[in-house]
């Protein structure tokens, strides 16, 4: 069994958003996915610091520091872009407009809990940004992560130990193991990395999953 | 490819339902999406509310909605006009439901619609006939009313300048209900004078990003 | 006695305002105002349907129905002038940023309260537009109505029959008879049409007026 | 005549007295006007409390001011970045207080004291440590929590052009927390790249009108 690589993930990810719809792409991970967006359907990039249509990053000697993302890193924007200011870009996400939202996670509850945003250490200096007004606000939010702790311990779990980002908001869950839906029912498995077996998914995860919707990938 | 232009206002509407709320922008005729608002009575529509600054004008736009009897309720800041005959003539036999809402009121309630705020404590009209079981708190000894958020089904707006994403500008105070109403409809209809390639438009001075918009109609 | 003339009047409120005010002038006798603003200042207008620098009416060959007044009127657009949306041009008012409205009235209550939406009739049409969020939103808020009524009563009451607009809004009432303050300790003349004697202002008037601020009018 | 030109960021922040609140414009370091931080480190003013998304950068601008330890408070919604270890360091010695808003929470909070609203209910937030004591209600089977606006006595602010009525431009993604802050304080004071002459900007493109803006450094 070979993990789905970072890449791998993002591709996946990218490949399920229709043309047209309106994406916002979190810190860290979920970023790679505007590498794989489909060429053939246009796809909206939103930046929650005030830009739709946001593009590639630019060329060095085109960097500008008044053209971010979120993450803070210099970005492009492409013809069909607006800027706005920071309410009418939260009002956004907080009125449902956006159709996805991919954030990364440190776990996932079974019904879609979320924790992304502090370990809750102590000594930890909190940062919070958009990552709970992501949470509630895209219709679709989906996680991308991997699917263990560096200890061997499950990110899905039956309850976030880690404080919340967000109550049920999660949708679906890109792990480097499996593609997982949250449903009323519980964990649906929906996609698994080529030659791990479900069963073995199963032992690692924290809990029970489903394989009633599980296509093997093509 | 991302194109939202329609071939036409009727096309547009084809699948407004009976019993819906439809919000129409405009402030007077500046801003009115007229041929929207022609097309929304050649549809048949009926039992809809309408979300609207006024309640139409002499025999025509929205007075002729009214005037066909399609509208069941109408949400608005200022109905009475020298010339909302028709409005007058159904109000008095009560024919139309009113619901009066001051300007400041019915411009936030659709803005908290549009960026999904639950509910807000608004001053205005505190103690006011139009505050009447509302509602109201003290804080920081101010007086507010608690104002809920206005949402529908379909926003008719009127714009100036627009792109195949949706994209909009206005002009003048033709802007007013448009940017607003178009954040707070399921679907949102600009009526516009041109329709210009992707680009064209200043990313500074777009007023509505076409994330808001679901279908152009050049007019 | 010669009562203010509606221009008088118009004048005596214009010279209220400091250079560099926002100023939001209400339908009908307020408007008349806007003619009489003091040429050695800038003062800005504000019309709640969405700009401030509003200008004059501009000549018939000039007129666009796509730049009005909150009257409904055709206006110009001064250098400096902005336009806005119609929750950004309330949130002006609501927030305190107007310096000054002059309002119409039906009656205003010894205590400030104002009454001008609405006369209650049962077969009446009632309109509010934004009264009220003028009422409550302009950091001082003027009245310009006629001191008393067709049938010879005054509008200045103990408490008003009509129903309100605002409460306690009132700042400083103009008619065409006196201009008045509204105090913490009750209404106050501040100027008197000549003629007119203090004592028959106060008969005329329906509540306690105080002479301590009263000036002549030069 | 209207001129809201001053001759320096020191004299445009001349009054900050001790204990203000004062917000600062910025997301990074887009927007963020660091002529007017400067100029608020040399003023000395203690014991503030500063509403900004980050907690400054490096050894820069609002990083200095936490630096020299005028700054009692922060209301902020990222202060943690790779580079700023003046904040970590006074965070870790309980040096400051800090209040941890969700960003567009921040936002809205900023825009309702600006527009006057008493209080808002927000779906951001529900059942997370960050709404802890906060006052919570269901409107239509969703939760949300009772946010209150943040108001300033100085709100520090970088634009892009401007004139002497103090009408504003914004560029690009430098946008973001400019005109709703410059809605929210007392005093507001634009940095400016350029200020043109009255009648320069196109009025369908001001950002933010001049009632919102009391004074305007070049820079």
């Amino acid at each position: 069994m070979k993990k789905f690589s970072r890449e791998e993930m993002a591709a996946r990810v990218a490949r399920e958003f229709p043309d047209g719809a309106y994406v916002n792409l979190g810190i860290g991970l979920p970023t790679l996915v505007a590498n794989h967006l489909p060429l053939d359907r246009e796809i909206i990039l939103h930046t929650e610091n005030g830009l739709l249509g946001m593009g590639p990053a630019p060329e060095a000697e085109d960097v500008d520091p008044d053209l971010i993302n979120a993450g803070k890193q210099p970005v492009t924007a492409l013809p069909g872009a607006s800027f706005f200011h920071q309410a009418d870009s939260f009002g956004m996400m907080r009125g449902g407009h956006l159709d996805f939202c991919v954030l990364g996670a440190f776990q996932v509850s079974a019904t879609g809990d979320l924790a992304n945003w502090h370990t809750g250490a102590p000594d930890a200096i909190p940062a919070v940004g958009g990552a709970m007004d992501l949470a509630i606000g895209a219709r679709n939010v989906y996680v991308m992560m991997e699917h263990l702790t560096k200890g061997g311990e499950s990110k899905i779990v039956a309850r976030c130990t880690y404080p919340l980002t967000g109550v049920g908001c999660v949708s679906r869950i890109f792990t480097d193991l499996a593609v997982i839906d949250v449903t009323p029912r519980g964990l649906a498995v929906i996609d698994i990395v080529p030659g791990l077996a479900f069963g073995e998914l199963q032992r690692l995860t924290g809990v029970p999953l489903s394989r009633e919707s599980l296509q093997r990938q093509p | 490819m991302i194109d939202k232009r329609v071939a036409s206002a009727d096309a547009a509407l084809a699948d407004v339902a009976d019993g819906m709320t439809i919000m129409v922008g405009g402030f007077g005729t500046a801003g009115m999406p007229a041929e929207l608002i022609d097309a929304l009575v050649r549809h048949g529509a009926r039992d809809l509310t309408i979300v609207s600054n006024n309640a139409g004008n002499a025999d025509t736009g929205l007075a002729l909605l009214l005037k066909a009897r399609r509208v069941r309720r109408i949400i608005c800041s200022f109905p009475r006009q020298t010339d909302s005959w028709h409005f007058d003539k159904l109000y008095k036999e009560k024919a139309i439901e009113l619901e009066l809402v001051p300007q400041g009121n019915l411009a936030e309630r659709i803005r908290a619609a549009g960026a999904g705020i639950g509910a807000f404590f608004s001053p205005t009209g505190y103690a006011t006939l139009l505050a009447e079981g509302k509602e109201t708190r003290e804080i920081g000894g101010r007086h507010y009313v608690l104002e809920y958020p206005i949402h529908a089904d379909f926003a008719l707006i009127k714009a100036e300048r627009a792109d195949r994403w949706g994209n909009l500008t206005y002009r003048k105070t033709a802007r007013n209900f448009g940017p607003l109403m178009a954040s707070a409809a399921r679907c949102t209809v600009a009526q516009v004078r041109a329709i210009e390639p992707l680009g064209a438009l200043d990313p500074e001075t777009i007023v509505t990003p076409g994330i808001f918009v679901k279908r152009l109609v050049a007019a």
